[in-house]
Parts: structure tokens; C-alpha cells; sequence
């Protein structure tokens, strides 16, 4: 309805605060930690691992695994905001992961390795890109087809083995990349961190950002100012294809082994959740890629938080609807209004008085 | 010789233009599942067998049923995602009340509550909270999914002479002949999905609710100001959607007499897939239950076709994405085609 | 005896004899060795197998396949089920139509006494011995006692609950299991959970992790190594990948429990039998074995495992 | 003589949006057996208004009383039943479905197995008939029509409700004179019948025409209620912008006449241009500083003229010359490239990008020229943007503001700002006007003389033949998609001459 449009800016500041999504995921995410540190006290204390020459602690390994969210869901906030969906992520992850160590195994040179998997990323991005932009499929759809055929890919490239190659000699830079620390800070974070600096200040900084948003939000009216809608579509799912194999490199050089059914199987979803917790509409448009990446924290947080918990392997999914449901409800206008619906209400009542006398 | 003429047919009719491009799609659908069977038959031999087709129906009544109920919330643009874990946690609901002694009409009437109930909190997580349909049904599809677990995740069986195995089971003979391959047999489960059909038919073309769905799907902010109560539509729709899944449950489940958390995964992308296949758009607006009901065929003989073809192993998923998006991409070309 | 001449004269009168597998699908490991194991086997046999994988574990694909399989007319079918309830009525149609029907790796139960008659044999290893093995292992590396983790596959498979049914028939009364988490049979999530596991007990001083399959055991491995715990904790898995026997070698598994997905021969040898009349046996037990350093070693040197 | 008693009282309305009181304590009576019209500029505030008396907009501030009763209303539902029928000045229909049912949706006539389709039919039928639609076929999907004949639809669609107050929010802005009068004589009727009926429109003709009384709105306040007789034209205009008539000089400016001398080069120039279905091939030359005003009636294929010599819709025959160099136009991008640009109809769904801000709308075509990956310098971009707010005058002067909350006058000044921005040598305009106020109608007319005078080509297009001919210096006739007449706009050329051209050729053909 419009008038839910309709915020109120009496409040000021601490309106506005309220009114951020970001604030409610920021609070989700202090609230998240908040409940670890009570269970487990150790929660936030950081030690040094000489063993692996970086810090260690439950944060830690929160955010190396928050680094495969975050790749996903970069691209993933692009797609979203031009009102499309990319459901393959999961499946390139795979597809990515089993490149990387088939070729390991192989005997290629590590590097080379890490080229072909981003390649085989961007090519599966590439032809989601071409489905949807040239021969105009629907986004949903086609990138479901994408992730069907994905895992069928993978299983193809590891002949249906889940291909260990922990053991080959030369795939340590890959290791690192996934275990190593930068500055005692994990590689993988840092990267993914870099990466999605990168991808930010391009989209702001250049008119890119500004092109997704619009085709998002109007494709017609933008192809009438000139903007090429199928080379921006194009392009977005070509980045999402890209940073989803940077997502599994992530996944699967942690463990140096490739599971053509489980590296990043249900990890779309993760990777959508984490877009709306950020405060992009599905309906595309507006994006914020802060936003995102913060969601891509929280999904993790909220892994980590099932996992300090103890919370029952069978219970995990219901936790997790929860905590979602919880963080998109505050975000609701329903919510932030709630005030100023309450003030409106009363200044209605009181002046249909004044009628009324 | 067969695909030309049926193919032209629509075309020329066109051109009268009289015929709804719209539909172009859901032809397509109905032609290609013909061919199909017709390939596979003369491949293979046993496509147009009796027994084969009494199968594909009593095997698939749940995806019919599934179909029809992920047709409405596609219809406006939205979807429903919750379908395949409401079906697993209203089967284990279902399961441990038999085995618990409760009588098979309570329980029956228990499982579709529970349906509704997941598909009110969609509901009111949609409409009230304004979360979009995807993301509130996978709210409650992980919800769904979590708390069947929690009850069980065991293996449950129906207990003997339970009073709600007879709705699926073998079903009636029509044709018994001496081999089971040439039985033509049906069972309740479909008969269930058939009146499904009917269901879904009337709501959509032949009440206000119906009209009101498409016109949602068309634009919701104008359906709002031409005075259509879209959010108690809304409110139907994913009650309706959520409801039916749970009838594909008590379906699923008395066809095979056991139940478990796990079952029903991937279930709501098979229904997607049905639905689109079926010539529904996928952003809402355009589309019908009879299209989703062939794309659930078409869907359903994807499988045994890839069997026949030896697909290897690992192929499987490649060639019948492959085969959905030759369907999609041939939609799509019929209907620019169409255009022009 | 009766049935009389080789089966080879028996099948070429109307060519080769079509056997319809109900299957799994590629998942890696274990499955995969194990279904193309079946697959050449039977090949080897002179048989015609039609292969009929599923989806994401989904039984009603399963029945799908089996009811087409009846329908087609096949001369046997062999069933690797995800499930091991809920076939009564594809049984009964099989059984109807006079089609032998082998069930493997898992065993499924029947209450229906015509859909019982259809299954012939079952081939395929003890999950639940498996997990006894492990619960054995354990006892006796820490005779004193010990702390530890279980890693259990998704919630729901009743593989899961038959090693942890195994588990829990044989394990010692010292041995207390701080937590049991699901890592969904994942190397990769298996790595997060157990470093997670490991920050939050460290106080208790775990000292084993029984992780059902050798894919969360490698993952589980890397974790404790990651935490600087390498030999401190002890790893068991279920399995037998020539990957996990080679942690093992190296040091950082403590003991695998083979789960011997080869057995496509006796599989085929029971079709065989069956189709020549003979009556094979009901319950065809595969032999596992179980590798502790020493083992590991001498079965990778010797150059013989298929997987 | 007894004082009739208002069917509908508003009082003290106030409604806020972020940053603006888009109503502050208006108050509105409409009776019955009266049309009663909303005046005022663009943002004024008068569809607000509307949306508070339908219940899209929920009230600040202020009491609706409707046949007496204290009126709450939550939702247009509400509205609907307490008999209040509406049409929005957006076309408001579902382009999904069929004519009929967009007429008749949520009153579909029902027989005992749900909807009686043949029944249902029938009665839009009978509706669209009133409109003079009656040569619709009311299962032909709506998006077959074209927006001016949905919005014709949306108010036989209005008709359908038993309704005390129907709502008319700019119905006019898009008919040709014919439907107007025809819409008025159904306005009278249903008047005559003791409807109370609102109409907005920025046309006064119309307004002396058809109203009975005024109330009149200036940037969210109440100015006054007046009986429309008794009002002369400068006082309303007067109370409508809060400057004398005088002010307004510029008003009935009428373009210096272009030469074009013997031997010129048309900047652009088309040869055979044409697209089956849509237009015949067609030649037009447009001259540097030459405004070429196209004529024709509804559904004549001027629009399509337009998008076709910018490239919006693909030409499948023909040619197409920039200043002597043959040049292809396949898309809006080549198109401006090119520096040709055109300024759409459909406003809402052609033209603005909601959800970005005002300031984004105005540079994003000169940023798509320009390529994505070199963005307009912020010293460079602010200053494009500081000026066209103030030469176009826009309301609210905030560029920050998201485009969708403007007023639909003011998001057409946008717009022009934004094909003003890629300073392009050939500018076709297709209705700019339409649905402006009378202030910034003459501001938009006086800026195409501008442009023409610095030497733009300029294309205007526009269903009021009196602006055309005003404007034009030569006037391309068009009838059933297809080019009839080149006039020389010179001094013997009138409106009638140009209603002549099209009756005649309608003979001949
Ligand atoms: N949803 C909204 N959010 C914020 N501001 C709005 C919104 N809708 C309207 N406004 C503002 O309210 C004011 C009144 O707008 P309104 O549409 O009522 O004008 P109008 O009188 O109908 O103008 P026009 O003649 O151009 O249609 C304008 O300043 C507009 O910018
Ligand atoms: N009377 C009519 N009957 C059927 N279709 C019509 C009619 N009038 C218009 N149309 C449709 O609208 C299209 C014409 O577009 P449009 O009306 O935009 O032309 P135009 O000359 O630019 O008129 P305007 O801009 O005033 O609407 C035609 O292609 C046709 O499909
Ligand atoms: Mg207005
Ligand atoms: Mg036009």
C-alpha cells in the first residue's frame, strides 16, 4: 500500500536510525553474539595460533566461513537488483570447487588451476547472462535450469568422485588462500573484503550501480534513455557466476576436496537471505552492497550460533527461519511506523472530536 | 508430419484473431508431452502401455496437486516455496497420530490444518510484514522442514487396517488384463488430484477471487485502486496453496504407507518447474491450471525418458535441464513468433 | 537343479536378460564406487542393466523408477533404496508381475506378506556393525575414559540412525559424547562444525571425534589440525576411501571402518541364480573390514582398492 | 430556494510526505447533481486530495464525512463501498487481461457456477458502450489499445459501480476533442441523475465548460471554494498561481516563422521509414531550428512515427539521414548517439525511473551516451542539474527527491531536462504537455521555441491541434499510420484547416 511510504521523519534521528534496515541487522548480528557469549564465554576471546600464524577463536572461524557469503551474495545483490535471481550460485560453487581439483589432481600448476575454475565461473555466469539478456528467458527459471545442469556439471568433471586433493604438493597457494591469515586476520575474509570494496567502488563510482538500479527498476523506460538493459543483465550474472567460483575456491580449498553434492548445496538461499536482510527488495532496484555483506555476516553468525548452542541438528532449520523471520519482521514499515501510526491515530481521533463538538 | 500440422494450427488461427496468444505456451506444453510419449513408444514400446500410464498418474497425483497449488501465488508474481516441507511435516504430523490410535478422518482434518496454518503465517508474514513471498516462504519452508524434524526423524509407517492407506494403495482396476503392464487402475489419490483440477479451474476462471488473482499478477497497485481486495486474496492464495500441499501429503503418504522429515525436498522446484513448463509466467499475470497439470507430465516422464536413453549417471541432471530449457527457450520463440 | 543347462543358453533365446537398477545416483564416495561397481559387474555378467538414479535422496523418484521398471517388464530389478520403508505397493506390483526383485546396501522393511515374496536377497554391508566397530575402537583406545564428538550425517537418513544405533550398542560406559552435530556428510561443513565444537569444549578436553562417513572425518581432521590438536584427537570414520586410508597412514584419521561398497559380483551372481531357477541365498552379508594404521598402509600399497 | 446538503465533507485534511505537507488543512464539499472541479498547478495538491477521499492515502489530520456519517476509510475497498468510484490520473488497468474485464473486475456478473463469462461480456459491453466503445471487443486483451482508449476504458469502468461521487481525475489529458465532448455528455448525464462528480483537468475551456463549482488548491493550502459562473477566467488563474494574470505574458507565444532556404540540408531526414504494422513508409525531413508539429487523430500512428525515428521500435524499411549522412537508427542508444532524442507519452512506464532520485533522471541519458564507465564529473553534473531545476522551474526544487513522489507535471519537466541534457540537434516531443498546468504549459511551449531558436530540430507532437498549429513551422498530417499531408504552416493555416486535411483523405481513401 502506499501509505506505507509513508515514514515519519518527526522522529529525527532516532527515527531514522530505526527506520535503517541496516540498524536491525546490525542489532541481529550484536544479538546473535550477545547469546554465544552467554552460552560459551569464551565466545569472544581471540588467542594466537601459532600453528597457523593467525588469530583463533569463535569469530574467527565465523568469518572465514562468512567469506563464501560474502562472495555470493555481492553477486547475487547485483542480479537481485535488476530484478532478477540467481539461483545457480550453489551449483557453480561445485562446479568451480571440481574444476580446481580435478586440475590439482591432474598435476596443473596451482595458478593455472585458480584461472580455469574463475573461467569456468564466468562462462556459466556468461550463459545465464546470454539466456536472460538475449533470448529474454526469465530469471528465476533459467538460472534454476542452471543449477539442476551445475551439480550435473560437476559430477561430469569428477567423474561422480568427490575429488580429494589434499595430498598433491603443489596446491598450497590454494590452501592458503582458504586457511592462511593476512595480518592474523583470515586470508579468505580479507579477499572476499577486497573484493567486495572492489566491486562496490565500481558500481559507485562509475555509473554502473546507477544503470543496475535503473534497469531493475524500469527496464523499458531505461532502454529509452539508452542504457542497453541486455548488456547490463549480461554483465550481472557474469559477475555473480565469477564471484560464486571465487566462493568455491573458498569452499573447497578449506578442505582441499571437492563433494559434488554438498559444496555450497542450499547456499542460493543463504545467499538471498543475506541480500534481503540487507535491505534489497527483491523486486529489484535500490542496492546496497553494505547491506549485503553485513547479511553475509549474519548468515554465518547465525550458523556459528546453532553450532555454540548446541542447538539439535534436527532443530537447525526452524532456528534459522526464525532468527530470519524475526530480523525481516523488525525491518517491516509496519514496525518503524508503529509510532508514528500510533500519533497519527490520536491526532485523527482528537480533531474528529473537535468536529463532532 | 504430426508436428507441422499441430504446430500451424494455432497459427493460422491467430491470424483470425480470434485465438489468445496466451496460451500459445500451454499448446506447446500439450504438444510436446504428446510427442514425447509418442517418441518414447516408438523407442522404447512401453510408453503408451497401460500400466505405464496408470503410473505416471497414480506416482504423480502429489505433483499435479502440487502444481495447481504453486499456480496461484505464481499468478500474482509471487511464489511458494514452503510446499515440499509442509508435505514432510504434515506427513510425520500424520504418521505419529495413526500410530498414536487417532482415527483416520481427525487425522486427515489435523494435516490439512497444519497446511493452513503454515500457509496463514506466509500470509500474514507477506501481507502484514510486508516480506516478499519468496523470502516468507522459505521462512516457512525452513520452519516447516525444522519442526518436522524435531517431532521425528524416523521412518514412520502407518499402522495396519488404518482407515486412511485406502486413498492411495492399488485403487480399482478399470482393465485387468492378465499382465500388470496392461492394468489400467486408478486410485483415490488421483481422483483426489482430478477434483484438485476442477478446484483450481473454478477458482481461477470462474470466481472473483480468481480474476482478482490475475489481476495481481497483472499489476498489483492498480488492482488495489480499482477497489480488488488483493490482500485477502493474497491471504487465499498462500492459505489455498499451503492447504493443497498438505492434501498432496495425505495423498503421498497413503500411496506409500510411510512418512519421514526428509521427504518432499526439492519438491517446490519439481512444481516450479511443472507450472512453467505448463506455460505460467513466472513474474505473474498470465497463465493456467491445465498448463501446470501437462507441465507435471511433462515433468514426470523427464525421468523414465533419461532411464530409456541410458543417460549416464552423471549426465541425468545436464539433459533434463537441458530438456526444461529447450521447452522454455521453445516458448519463448512461439510466443515472439506469435508477436510479430 | 532342474532348471538344467548354463544361463548363458537360458538368456540367448530372446537375447540378453534386462535388469532394471533402482538407484541412488552420483553422490561421490561411497555411492559412486558402489554403483559402478554394480554396473560393471553385471556388464561382465551379460546382462542388460538399466540404470535409473534419483534426486537429492528422493524416494519418490525411487518408486517412480521401480514402477516403471515393472510396468517395462524387466527381468529383475535391483533396489538400492534411500528409504527403507514405504514399498509395499510397488512390491506387490512387482510381485504380481513375477519380477525378482534384489534389494541392496540397504535392507527394506516389508509388512506386506505378497510384497514380501518379491524380494528375493539382500546384498549389502551392516551399517549397524559399522558403527559398532566404532564404538569398539574408541573403547579401546581410551580404556580410561574419554571425551568426544559425534558427526552425523542429515538428520532423517536411516543410515544415520543405523550407525548411530551401532554406536550406541557398543559403547562404553567411560565414553561420554559431549554433543552430536550434523555436518551434513560434508567435508566443508564438517571442518566449521568441528572447529566450532572444539572453541566451545575445549575445557572438556575432547578427545575422539566418530564421524559417520570418511568426508566429515577428513574435514573434522583438518579442523583439529587447524586447532593445533593433530594426534591429540583421535578421528574414526566410516567408510574406507582410499583418501580417508591414507589420513589414516599419515596420521591424521585414527581408524577407518570400511563400508564395502563392492559387492556388484555377488549381486550379479544372486540375479544369475535366481533367473536360472536357483534359489539364492536370503541374506548375502558383505565383509568389511576395518583399517587401523598398519592395515591402511598395506591395502594402499598393494595397489588393489577400487575406490 | 433551499441550500442543497454536500453528499461528501472534507475538513481540515492534512496529509504529510518526507519532507512535505502535500495537504494542509484543505477542506472539499461536493454535492450532489454538481460537477465540481479541483483546481490548481501541478503539485497543488489535488490528486492527493483524491487518494485521501479514496483511501489510498491514509489522513494526517482532518474528518471525511460522507452522506453524513464520519467516514473512516482504510483501503479504496472502503471508498468503492461507500459508493465512491474513482479514475486515477495513471491509467490504472491490469494489461494482462481482456477489455471487458478490466471493466468489470470485482463486479463480474455471477451466474450458479461462478461467473457467467457470456453475461459478464455482455455488461462491459454495454459500458463500454457508453463511452462510445462500443466497436471494442471486450475480449481483446487491453494492452491491444493504446493508452488513451485504456483510459476511456478505466472510466467505463468507473461507471460500473452504482456510485453517489465519481472521481475524475484528469480524464481529459489524453482525449481528443470528440471524446471530450463525448465524456462531458456522459458527465451530464450522470450528473443529471444527482451524482456529485469531481473532475481535474488543466484545460479551463473544459472547466468553464462542464463545472458548477471550483475549489481551488495552492501548494497544499485551501485558497477558497467558488461557484464556477461567477468566477471570472484571470481571477481563478490568479488564485491558482498567487500572481495576476498579467504575469502570465507569455502565454499564446507563437514561433517567429522559419525560413528554410533554397538548397538546405535537413538535419535529419528519413526516406521510406517504416515498420509493417505499426507505419507506412514514410519520408519527413526535419530542418535545423524547424519545429514540425505532427497532427492526426488518436491511433493515427504519430507516436509511432516518433519511436520509430528514435529508434524505440525497430524499422524494418527504409532510411535514415543525419545531415546528409546516411546513418542507422536500430536503437534508443544509437538514436542518441546520434543526437536524436524523444520524450516519451507514457510517462510512467516509458519515462521516469521511480525509484531514483530526481537528479539521477535528469543525467542518466547523457550518462548512457557517455558510456558507463566514465561518469559525469559531480562539478559537471551538478551544474546540468542546477540549471534545468531552475530553467524548468520544478517543484519541489529538490533534486534528491525520488522522481515517482513528484507530481506528474513536474516529472515531465524532469524529463525534458533529461533529453535537454544530451543537447541533441533533433528533440521529438510526444505530448509534452499533456497533464500540465497552464504555467508550466507555457514554460514547456516557450522552451521549444528556445530550442528551435538556438537551432534544435524539433518534432512536437500533440493531441491539441491548437498548440501544433501555434508552435509549428511545418505539420505533418497523419491517418491510419500513415503520412496524408505536409502542410506549410503560414498564415492561411488553421486548426480547421487541419481537420479538413484528415475528413478529405478520409473520402478519398
Ligand atoms: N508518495 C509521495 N511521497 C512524497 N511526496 C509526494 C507523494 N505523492 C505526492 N507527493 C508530493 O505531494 C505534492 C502534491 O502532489 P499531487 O500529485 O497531489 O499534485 P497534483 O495537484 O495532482 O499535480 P498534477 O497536476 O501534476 O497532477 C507534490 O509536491 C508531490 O511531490
Ligand atoms: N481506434 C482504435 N482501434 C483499435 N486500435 C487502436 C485505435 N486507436 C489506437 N489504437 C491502437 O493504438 C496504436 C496507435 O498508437 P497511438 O494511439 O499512440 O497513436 P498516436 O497517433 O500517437 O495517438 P496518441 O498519441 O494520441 O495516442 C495503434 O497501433 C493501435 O494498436
Ligand atoms: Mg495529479
Ligand atoms: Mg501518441
Amino acid at each position: 500500500m502506499a501509505a506505507s511510504d509513508k515514514k515519519d521523519e518527526k522522529n529525527g534521528l532516532v527515527g531514522r536510525i530505526l527506520g535503517n534496515n541496516l540498524t536491525w541487522s546490525v542489532v541481529a548480528l550484536i544479538a546473535l553474539i550477545i547469546i554465544c557469549t552467554i552460552v560459551d564465554h569464551s565466545f569472544l576471546k581471540l588467542t594466537w595460533n601459532t600453528n597457523t600464524g593467525g588469530l583463533a577463536g569463535p569469530l574467527i572461524t565465523m568469518l572465514q566461513e562468512s567469506a563464501r557469503y560474502l562472495m555470493i551474495a555481492t553477486g547475487m545483490t547485483l542480479v537481485i537488483s535488476t530484478a532478477g535471481i540467481d539461483l545457480s550460485v550453489g551449483s557453480v560453487m561445485a562446479v568451480a570447487g571440481a574444476t580446481s581439483m580435478q586440475l590439482l589432481v591432474g598435476g596443473t600448476n596451482v595458478w593455472v588451476a585458480i584461472l580455469v575454475s574463475l573461467l569456468v565461473g564466468l562462462i556459466i555466469g556468461s550463459v545465464n547472462g546470454l539466456l536472460v539478456s538475449v533470448l529474454g528467458l526469465q530469471p528465476f527459471i533459467t538460472t534454476l535450469i542452471m543449477m539442476l545442469a551445475g551439480r550435473g556439471v560437476a559430477k561430469v568433471i569428477t567423474s561422480g568422485e568427490n575429488t580429494d586433493a589434499s595430498q598433491v604438493a603443489g596446491g598450497e597457494p590454494l590452501r592458503w588462500i582458504a586457511n592462511g591469515f593476512i595480518l592474523g586476520i583470515p586470508a579468505n575474509f580479507v579477499i572476499a573484503l577486497v573484493i567486495v570494496l572492489i566491486v562496490g567502488a565500481v558500481a559507485r563510482k562509475t555509473a554502473m550501480g546507477m544503470m543496475i538500479e535503473s534497469v531493475g527498476i524500469n527496464q523499458e523506460a531505461s532502454r529509452m534513455t539508452g542504457i542497453k538493459p541486455r548488456k547490463i543483465l549480461f554483465l550481472v550474472y557474469a559477475i555473480s557466476g565469477l564471484l560464486a567460483a571465487v566462493a568455491g575456491l573458498f569452499a573447497t580449498a578449506s578442505v582441499m576436496r571437492v563433494d559434488v553434492v554438498k559444496t555450497g548445496q542450499d547456499l542460493e538461499m543463504y545467499a538471498i537471505l543475506a541480500v534481503v536482510i540487507g535491505g534489497t527488495s527483491l523486486l529489484g532496484g535500490k542496492f546496497s552492497l553494505a547491506g549485503s555483506a553485513l547479511g553475509a555476516v549474519i548468515i554465518a553468525m547465525i550458523r556459528k550460533t546453532i553450532i555454540t548452542l548446541g542447538i539439535d541438528s534436527a532443530a537447525t532449520p526452524a532456528f534459522f527461519a526464525a532468527v530470519v523471520i524475526i530480523i525481516c519482521v523488525m525491518q517491516a514499515p509496519k514496525i518503524h511506523n508503529l509510532s508514528a501510526e500510533m500519533k497519527r491515530k490520536r491526532a485523527l481521533r482528537a480533531s474528529q472530536k473537535a468536529v463532532a463538538a | 508430419m504430426t508436428t507441422a500440422t499441430t504446430v500451424n494450427a494455432p497459427a493460422k488461427k491467430a491470424k483470425g484473431g480470434k485465438f489468445n496468444a496466451q496460451m500459445i505456451p500451454t499448446i506447446a506444453a500439450v504438444v510436446i508431452f504428446i510427442l514425447m510419449l509418442i517418441m518414447g513408444q516408438v523407442m522404447f514400446g512401453t510408453y503408451f502401455r497401460l500400466g505405464f500410464i496408470s503410473s505416471l498418474f497414480i506416482d504423480h497425483a502429489y505433483l499435479i496437486i502440487l502444481a495447481v497449488a504453486m499456480t496461484l501465488p505464481i499468478l500474482t508474481g509471487g511464489i511458494d516455496l514452503s510446499v515440499g516441507a509442509i508435505v514432510a511435516i504434515t506427513a510425520v504430523v500424520g504418521m505419529k497420530l495413526l500410530n498414536g490410535g487417532a482415527p483416520a478422518p481427525l487425522v486427515l482434518v489435523i494435516m490439512l490444518l497444519i497446511g493452513a496454518a503454515f500457509g496463514l503465517l506466509a500470509g500474514v508474514l507477506i501481507e502484514e510484514f510486508n516480506m516478499q513471498p519468496f523470502i516468507a516462504t522459505l521462512s516457512t519452508m525452513f520452519l516447516a522442514r525444522g519442526i518436522a524434524s524435531i517431532i521425528s526423524t524416523d521412518s514412520l509407517t502407518m499402522p495396519e487396517n488404518n482407515g486412511f492407506g485406502w486413498i492411495g494403495g492399488e485403487g480399482w482396476k478399470i482393465i485387468d488384463n492378465p499382465k500388470i503392464s496392461n492394468d489400467l487402475s486408478i486410485n483415490l489419490g488421483v481422483i483426489i488430484a482430478v477434483v484438485v483440477v476442477v478446484f483450481g479451474y473454478i477458482l481461477l476462471h470462474h470466481t472473483r477471487t480468481g480474476r482478482t488473482i490475475y489481476a495481481i499478477g497483472g499489476s498489483r497497485s492498480s488492482a488495489e485502486l480499482m477497489g480488488l481486495p488483493v490482500k485477502r486474496t493474497q491471504y487465499v492464495i498462500y492459505l489455498t496453496s499451503a492447504t493443497l500441499a498438505a492434501l498432496a501429503s495425505i495423498v503421498y503418504t497413503a500411496n506409500i504407507g510411510s512418512a519421514k522429515n526428509t521427504v518432499g525436498v526439492g519438491w517446490e522446484l519439481d512444481a516450479v518447474a511443472s507450472v512453467v513448463i505448463g506455460g505460467t509466467i513466472i513474474t505473474g499475470g498470465f497463465g493456467y491450471v491445465l498448463g501446470s497439470v501437462l507441465g507435471a507430465l511433462v515433468r514426470s516422464i523427464l525421468e523414465p525418458l533419461t532411464t530409456d536413453f541410458g543417460v549416464p549417471a552423471e549426465a541425468v541432471q545436464i539433459v533434463v535441464g537441458i530438456m526444461i530449457l529447450v521447452f522454455v527457450v521453445l516458448q519463448r520463440a512461439v510466443t515472439v513468433l506469435q508477436k510479430e | 537343479a532342474c532348471g538344467g543347462s548354463s544361463s548363458g543358453s537360458d538368456s540367448s533365446s530372446d537375447g540378453q536378460k534386462t535388469v532394471g537398477f533402482v538407484a541412488v545416483g552420483p553422490e561421490g564416495g561411497f555411492r559412486t564406487a558402489n554403483e559402478n561397481d554394480i554396473k560393471k559387474a553385471f556388464k561382465d555378467a551379460g546382462f542388460n542393466l538399466v540404470y535409473s538414479p534419483t534426486q537429492n535422496n528422493d524416494q519418490q523418484k525411487q518408486i517412480q523408477a521401480f514402477n516403471k521398471f515393472v510396468n517395462d517388464e524387466v527381468d529383475a530389478i535391483i533396489l538400492s533404496s534411500t528409504e527403507d520403508k514405504g514399498w509395499d505397493d510397488s512390491l506387490k506390483k512387482a510381485a504380481e508381475a513375477e519380477i525378482p526383485v534384489f534389494t541392496v546396501d540397504r535392507n527394506v522393511e516389508v509388512k506386506d506378506a505378497t510384497a514380501k515374496k518379491a524380494i528375493v536377497s539382500h546384498i549389502g554391508p551392516s551399517n549397524e556393525w559399522a558403527g559398532e566397530q566404532a564404538a569398539e575402537r574408541i573403547a579401546k583406545d581410551f580404556p580410561n575414559g574419554a571425551n568426544g564428538f559425534i558427526l552425523e550425517g542429515p538428520a532423517g537418513l536411516s543410515v544415520v540412525k543405523d550407525r548411530g544405533t551401532g554406536w550406541s550398542n557398543k559403547v562404553a560406559s567411560n565414553i561420554k559424547v559431549l554433543e552430536s552435530q550434523s555436518a551434513n556428510w560434508s567435508t566443508d561443513e564438517a571442518k566449521t562444525v568441528t572447529a566450532g565444537l572444539l572453541d566451545k569444549y575445549k575445557s572438556q578436553n575432547p578427545q575422539f571425534i566418530f564421524a559417520q562417513n570418511d568426508e566429515m572425518g577428513i574435514g573434522a581432521a583438518q579442523a583439529v589440525d587447524a586447532a593445533g590438536l593433530k594426534g591429540k584427537v583421535k578421528i574414526v570414520t566410516i567408510d574406507g576411501t582410499k583418501a580417508a586410508l591414507q589420513k589414516v597412514v599419515d596420521g591424521d584419521l585414527d581408524f577407518v571402518i570400511e563400508y564395502n561398497p563392492i559387492f556388484g559380483k555377488e549381486t550379479a551372481q544372486a540375479v544369475k541364480d535366481k533367473l536360472d531357477g536357483k534359489t539364492p541365498k536370503a541374506d548375502i552379508q558383505i565383509d568389511s573390514k576395518t583399517f587401523d594404521k598398519a592395515a591402511a598402509k598395506e591395502a594402499l600399497d598393494s595397489g588393489e582398492r577400487a575406490y | 430556494m433551499t441550500e442543497k446538503q454536500p453528499i461528501v465533507v472534507m475538513k481540515g485534511i492534512t496529509i504529510e510526505f518526507p519532507g512535505v505537507k502535500a495537504l494542509d488543512g484543505v477542506d472539499l464539499r461536493l454535492f450532489p447533481g454538481e460537477v465540481h472541479a479541483l483546481m490548481g498547478e501541478n503539485g497543488a495538491g489535488k490528486s492527493t486530495m483524491i487518494k485521501a477521499l479514496t483511501g489510498v492515502y491514509k489522513i494526517d489530520a482532518g474528518s471525511i464525512t460522507v452522506d453524513g456519517k464520519p467516514t473512516q476509510l482504510n483501503g479504496t475497498l472502503d471508498a468503492q463501498n461507500a459508493g465512491i468510484a474513482t479514475v486515477y490520473q495513471e491509467v490504472n488497468l491490469c494489461t494482462n487481461l481482456s477489455i471487458g474485464e478490466n471493466v468489470m473486475l470485482g463486479h463480474e456478473k455471477r451466474g450458479p457456477l461462478g461467473i457467467d463469462w457470456r453475461k459478464t461480456h455482455a455488461e462491459a459491453r454495454k459500458h463500454l458502450a457508453k463511452m462510445g466503445l462500443e466497436y471494442l471487443d471486450p475480449r481483446a486483451p487491453l494492452s491491444s489499445i493504446s493508452i488513451a482508449m485504456q483510459q476511456l476504458v478505466a472510466i467505463a469502468r468507473a461507471m460500473v459501480i452504482d456510485a453517489k461521487v465519481l472521481i475524475l481525475d484528469e480524464p481529459t489529458s489524453s482525449l481528443d476533442a470528440n471524446e471530450v465532448q463525448d465524456l462531458f455528455e456522459i458527465m451530464r448525464k450522470v450528473r443529471d441523475s444527482g451524482v456529485a462528480i469531481l473532475f481535474v483537468s488543466h484545460f479551463l475551456d473544459q472547466i468553464y465548460e462542464i463545472t458548477d463549482r471550483l475549489t481551488i488548491l495552492r501548494n497544499g493550502q485551501f485558497i477558497k471554494e467558488v461557484m464556477t459562473r461567477e468566477t471570472p477566467r484571470d481571477e481563478l488563474i490568479g488564485m491558482m498561481i498567487g500572481k495576476s494574470a498579467d504575469e502570465l505574458s507569455q502565454i499564446g507565444a507563437k514561433k517567429a516563422r522559419r525560413e528554410i532556404k533554397p538548397g538546405e540540408k535537413p538535419v535529419v531526414s528519413i526516406r521510406q521509414l517504416g515498420r509493417k504494422g505499426q507505419i507506412e513508409p514514410t519520408d519527413q525531413d526535419v530542418y535545423a531550428g524547424e519545429v514540425v508539429g505532427f497532427a492526426g487523430l488518436l491511433g493515427s500512428g504519430r507516436t509511432e512515427l516518433g519511436r520509430l525515428m528514435f529508434g524505440a521500435d525497430k524499422p524494418d524499411h527504409g532510411e535514415y539521414y543525419l545531415n546528409g549522412k546516411k546513418i542507422s537508427v536500430d536503437s534508443p542508444y544509437t538514436a542518441l548517439k546520434n543526437k536524436i532524442a524523444y520524450s516519451t507519452e507514457n510517462r510512467r512506464d516509458e519515462g521516469i525511473i521511480g525509484d531514483l532520485t530526481v537528479r539521477q533522471n535528469m543525467l542518466i541519458a547523457l550518462q548512457a551516451t557517455r558510456g558507463m564507465f566514465k561518469p559525469i564529473p559531480k562539478k559537471e553534473a551538478d551544474e546540468i542539474v542546477d540549471k534545468y531545476m531552475k530553467e524548468l522551474n520544478v517543484r519541489p526544487p529538490d533534486p534528491n527527491k525520488l522522481i515517482k513522489n513528484l507530481s506528474g507535471g513536474n516529472q515531465q519537466k524532469v524529463l525534458i531536462a533529461r533529453w535537454l541534457a544530451v543537447h541533441p540537434e533533433l528533440l521529438i516531443l510526444d505530448e509534452p504537455t499533456r497533464g500540465i498546468d497552464i504555467g508550466a504549459k507555457a514554460e514547456i511551449q516557450q522552451k521549444v521555441l528556445e530550442l528551435a531558436a538556438q537551432g534544435m530540430g524539433v518534432v512536437f507532437i500533440s493531441s491539441e491541434l491548437e498548440e501544433v498549429v501555434r508552435l509549428s513551422d511545418t505539420i505533418t498530417v497523419l491517418k491510419d499510420h500513415k503520412k496524408i499531408a505536409n502542410i506549410v504552416n503560414d498564415d492561411t493555416v488553421s486548426q480547421a484547416t487541419i481537420v479538413e486535411t484528415i475528413a478529405n483523405s478520409g473520402k478519398e481513401a
